[in-house]
């Protein structure tokens, strides 16, 4: 259950794409949020996933489906609004959501996802595959009665979902210990039954092999798991959002940016292992993605009206294809 | 195509239409809160449970698992049971169900159908008596359908499981246990988006929303007897809605009851309303009438209970007002 | 902190009203959700409280105001849809709600009471008194999210909150053991760090020790407890949802109504401690209150129309005082 | 009662109004997700952790800690921020903070005040930019309120806060920078309930909510320079809707325009439509018009997303119809 070699340099490949991804968003558009900082829970859950294994999201939702392995074009031209878009430009930076690779939502709403992930569980279930569902969350999102709600529907018919909580410490300027009765995310999995495990997620490796873990209980029917991966995020809540308070100190953010960096901590592990041509390659084909992402969305064409009409219902009823402004 | 019928009340009417569902299609599926109470009870001698889920007491989770499986490859039917619980799951519904499509560029479909019963005039007071038609009506991206007799019930609801997109069932428990014959044909759907003509009239048009209609129809009897034809139209669908219809009969009338049992102010009359105001002015001779419910919340005591519903008296009356 | 000699009949005679109003019920009325089975839980929470402590309720609401030391004519009257009731006739079975002892709301809604309680409870630290907030509920009731929510909050905040859960086993037809993760209600209570405890349900007086250690932790600053009393619904859900199923045994329903009933088995406590005579006082006088009861409410008349626009508003604005049917 | 005034955005505006009320009544609480971040940063200089609560991510339980605080003597006013959250928490706000009063037969009273923004025409797509007023006035029992000036917003919201009953107070965040001139006066009130004329004419009736004003005040001049007299109503309060001040300008004009950025269907452009085609039908003289959004989802994509709102160009061809 660890990975091989090639799996160690796409797992790095993967948390370096959401890196500078993050960063070329930071440099020509800037808006969203932000999951720098969160590179190795990412993509060490997704590692662990099939391409046919479904995930869901949340409003921090550019890593997910690079995670997942997507092609970055449309993602980035979705940033940019375009009708090249993953969703046509009509979703947006909190929504990159890219059915091919088993993303099938990202919920801007906090909470939205757990039922989501836990209905997939349950059409896996009915259908009788052996896929599992993998369902992003944070820490402030535990608070929504839909994280027990659906962790508790998972454990009571045995769904093949894993619940993985992106603990970074903060939503927006609240930390855990101010909204939480008591702080470790993972603890509250026991009252439903299922087992809650906690990790460091910004060790990909360590994450990697609890979610693994948790994915082949899932697959052989043993029902879900809750997974808390202790992480921190390295930039502002949003890009957009203008935070007036200091809710967490300066030497906390640096501590974090300097010593628990994943991605040169990682990096640090494979060039250990030998693997530094490798590692320079990839740096190099990451930086020729997302540089020719980032020309591609910047060429594309904007979505038109029509599209929004179009894109409404599966079995338009009663609706003139174009309605014009009215 | 076969003609036999067979007697149904629209409570059985629904069942049957979610068993031929269900045969036809593996990927239907039933979820809710003790559905065997709410009439699925027969289906679980055809069905595993596997198919048929009693779901914890979580509404918003139990719709949104249902907007999860409708978007990996299920069809569920999701059954709120009462109608004044799905404020508790119109975040999943508003949300997500109407909004996930458009939101991923059409990527995603949501084949999903929430089942809604209109608790009302049944002595359960405020909390179980919404009709909130209305809630749901205001947000694109979400079908509404509202059946009126026991054939329409069975072939919406068929319609509305094979549809791709999330359709919203309200079921007028007022009507629950009124029977008819009702055809047997697996194939016959009841077209989503069709108001339904149920008595021709020239004089004067009714437009009656559910549980309304046979108020409506004895109304327009008694109107009948003084030489007063009105047309009544079942509106069938809320949303998308049967405008057509509805201006062609006004075009012909020059006059418009709307009997809806909704609240008055926001109400699907009021939409109704509106739509005549602006595309059929000129053909209207008098002002609109609504008979909806008061502003007023629904009292346990059934005899005040009665009277904020439609009844053929209060039809009555609002057509004196314009004839 | 056990109950005096008065206390302990005071107990009794709650229960018993709780008994004979649900007994008139059956004979006169037959609406709602009965209680019986469930009255040592409901009169042993009470006698914890003081009048000025809040409660709230749900569907099965008429334990609630009894236990708390309501009137029942006003009550019985509710029952009857009667202008005397203590809602005038405008709540009805499902919430008999009776401030003038505290109770403030219960809720048909289920889950519904939870952060109703829980602001309560926020109101009374913000005032600074030291009362108390206690919260009735199902076992079903815990799948809703705001219980996780509430609990939650109050736990952050250390709020005077008892939540009081009526674990009967059932949620209509759906048992616990079919609707939840692990069947232990209490053990829920480690994942929001406040303490939960599980006791007898059908001993009035563990109810009572049980739910006064709450009551005082809440009192002096120790914030919210989770408390799960084990108890039987002696009846159907409702008396007016006929059930098609078979979803608990007869010999489960007769062994609690034989061998478990609360009533039997404290009025023998009371009798073991030489307290006959006076128990049967207070069984003469409790079947004199129901009788008045009844009477009381046949006699009374129903609301009127415009009792429906006077109970809307506390600031009527551009409102009519009676819209007539329209 | 002072006239002095002082220069206010409309969020600074509401800033000061919760201000002055917790000044003046300490049973008035503040609660919400980050309010600091919402801009009530400034009030924690003021008053205690113990009336500014920071609350955890569960809309539908602080709305209901909202309402139980309201039953047992606070004044809570709950922060919801973005109003496309609002469907978390309907359950609470409909089925409880609307209906607790009147199913208590008025033995309780409900002193809430919701707040919820519009974040519309903020390119922050379908999950976030809802204008949901619909969804609260087909339930009765809660007053609905829409200010679209800095001086409202501050005078409606402490009406609001004074008012014995659940209100919902709906903030236009396109309004949130516009400044004027506000009263500093603590006891100027706006009164809930009433419409606001902000131009008088003749020949047209523009009915404004919300954001929609100003795009309807520039249609309406220019109008005035083609000679043709607009009367611009700010409907202001949603619920209960001033139904006299709408009748006597169309009483005047004949012609209404309703400017609405809720979506159409459902909308409250129709509800004042379907109120004056029933009772202001004799003075119409032309088809109503509602301007409000298409039934499509908003859309990220910024330049897509201004086309779906309230602007000059709508509001003129709507007018051109009918004059
Ligand atoms: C239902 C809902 N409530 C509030 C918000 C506003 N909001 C957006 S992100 C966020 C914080 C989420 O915190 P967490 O779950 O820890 O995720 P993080 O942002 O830290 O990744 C909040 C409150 C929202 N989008 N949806
Ligand atoms: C939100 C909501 N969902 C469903 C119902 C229907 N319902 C009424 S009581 C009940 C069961 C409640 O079970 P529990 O909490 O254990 O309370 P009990 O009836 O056993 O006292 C259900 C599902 C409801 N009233 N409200
Ligand atoms: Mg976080
Ligand atoms: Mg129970």
């Amino acid at each position: 259950m660890s990975l091989d070699r090639s799996q160690t340099l796409e797992l790095f490949s993967r948390m370096l794409r959401i890196r500078k991804f993050e960063e070329a968003i930071i440099a020509y558009n800037p808006v969203g949020h932000l999951s720098i900082g969160q590179e190795a829970a990412i993509g060490g859950a997704c590692i662990a996933l099939r391409v046919d294994d479904y995930v869901t999201g949340t409003h921090r939702s550019h890593g997910h489906p690079i995670g997942k392995g997507a092609e970055i074009k449309p993602l980035m031209a979705e940033i940019f609004g375009k009708r090249t878009g993953i969703c046509k430009g009509l979703g947006g930076s909190m929504h990159l959501t890219d059915p091919s690779c088993g993303v099938i939502a990202e919920s801007a709403i906090v909470g939205g996802g757990f039922p989501i992930a836990t209905g997939a569980g349950l059409s896996i279930q009915v259908r009788g595959t052996d896929q599992v569902s993998l369902c992003f969350f944070g820490d402030g999102a535990t608070n929504q009665g839909t994280f027990s709600e659906s962790v508790n529907m998972a454990a009571v018919w045995k769904l093949p979902v894993i619940y993985f909580c992106e603990n970074n410490g903060y939503a927006v300027t609240t930390s855990v210990a101010k909204s939480h009765g008591q702080p470790e995310i993972a603890r509250r999995a026991d009252g439903f039954g299922i087992p809650g495990v906690v990790v460091d997620g910004q060790d990909a490796e360590a994450v990697y092999a609890v979610t693994m873990e948790a994915v082949e209980r899932a697959r052989s029917g043993g029902g879900p798991t809750l997974i808390e991966a202790k992480t921190y995020r390295f930039d502002e809540h949003s890009n957009r959002l203008a935070i007036p308070i200091e809710y967490r100190s300066k030497e906390e953010i640096s501590y974090y940016r300097r010593e628990r960096d994943p991605i040169i901590l990682y990096r640090e592990v494979l060039v250990s292992r030998g693997l530094s041509a490798e590692v320079e390659r990839i740096e190099a084909e990451v930086a020729a993605i997302i540089e020719e992402a980032v020309a591609f969305a910047r060429e594309s064409p904007d979505p038109e009206m029509g599209d929004l009409w179009d894109c409404m219902f599966s079995n338009p009823i009663n609706m003139q294809p174009f309605e014009g402004q009215d | 195509m076969s003609n036999s019928t067979q007697k149904l009340t629209y409570l059985q009417a629904i069942v049957e239409a979610q068993r031929e569902e269900m045969r036809r299609d593996e990927r239907v599926i039933l979820m809710g809160e003790d559905i065997a109470v709410y009439g699925a009870q027969s289906l679980f001698d055809e069905f595993d449970e596997k198919r048929l889920r009693n779901t914890p007491i979580s509404e918003n989770s139990f719709v949104g698992v249902g907007v999860g499986a409708a978007l990996t490859g299920l069809r569920p039917i999701v059954d709120l049971t009462i109608a004044s619980f799905c404020y508790l799951a119109s975040d999943q519904i508003i949300n997500q169900a109407a909004k996930l499509r458009f939101m991923t560029g059409a990527q995603l479909k949501v084949p999903l159908v929430v089942r809604a019963s209109t608790f009302y005039n049944n002595r359960t007071a405020a909390q179980h008596a919404d009709r909130p038609y209305p809630l749901f009506m205001n947000t694109p991206g979400l079908k509404v359908l509202a059946p009126a007799t026991a054939s329409d019930a069975k072939g919406l609801l068929k319609a509305a499981i094979r549809d791709d997109d999330p359709v919203i069932f309200f079921e007028d428990i007022t009507l629950w246990s009124k029977k008819e014959e009702v055809s047997t044909d697996e194939n016959l759907l009841v077209p989503i988006g069709k108001a339904a003509i149920k008595r021709q009239g020239s004089d004067l048009t009714i437009v009656s929303i559910a549980g309304c209609l046979p108020h409506a129809l004895s109304a327009a009897e008694a109107l009948e007897r003084e030489g007063i034809r009105a047309e009544v139209i079942d509106l069938r669908t809320i949303v998308p809605m049967d405008k057509e219809t509805i201006l062609t009969s006004v075009a012909k009338t020059g006059r418009l009851v709307i009997v809806d049992n909704s609240h008055k102010v926001g109400s699907v009359a009021s939409e109704i309303a509106a739509v005549v105001c602006e595309e059929g002015f000129e053909s209207l001779r008098k002002p609109i009438q609504r008979v909806a419910a008061p502003m007023v919340h629904v009292p346990y005591n059934g005899a005040l209970e009665k009277q904020l519903f439609a009844s053929k008296d209060r039809i009555l009356s609002a057509v004196r007002a314009i004839v």
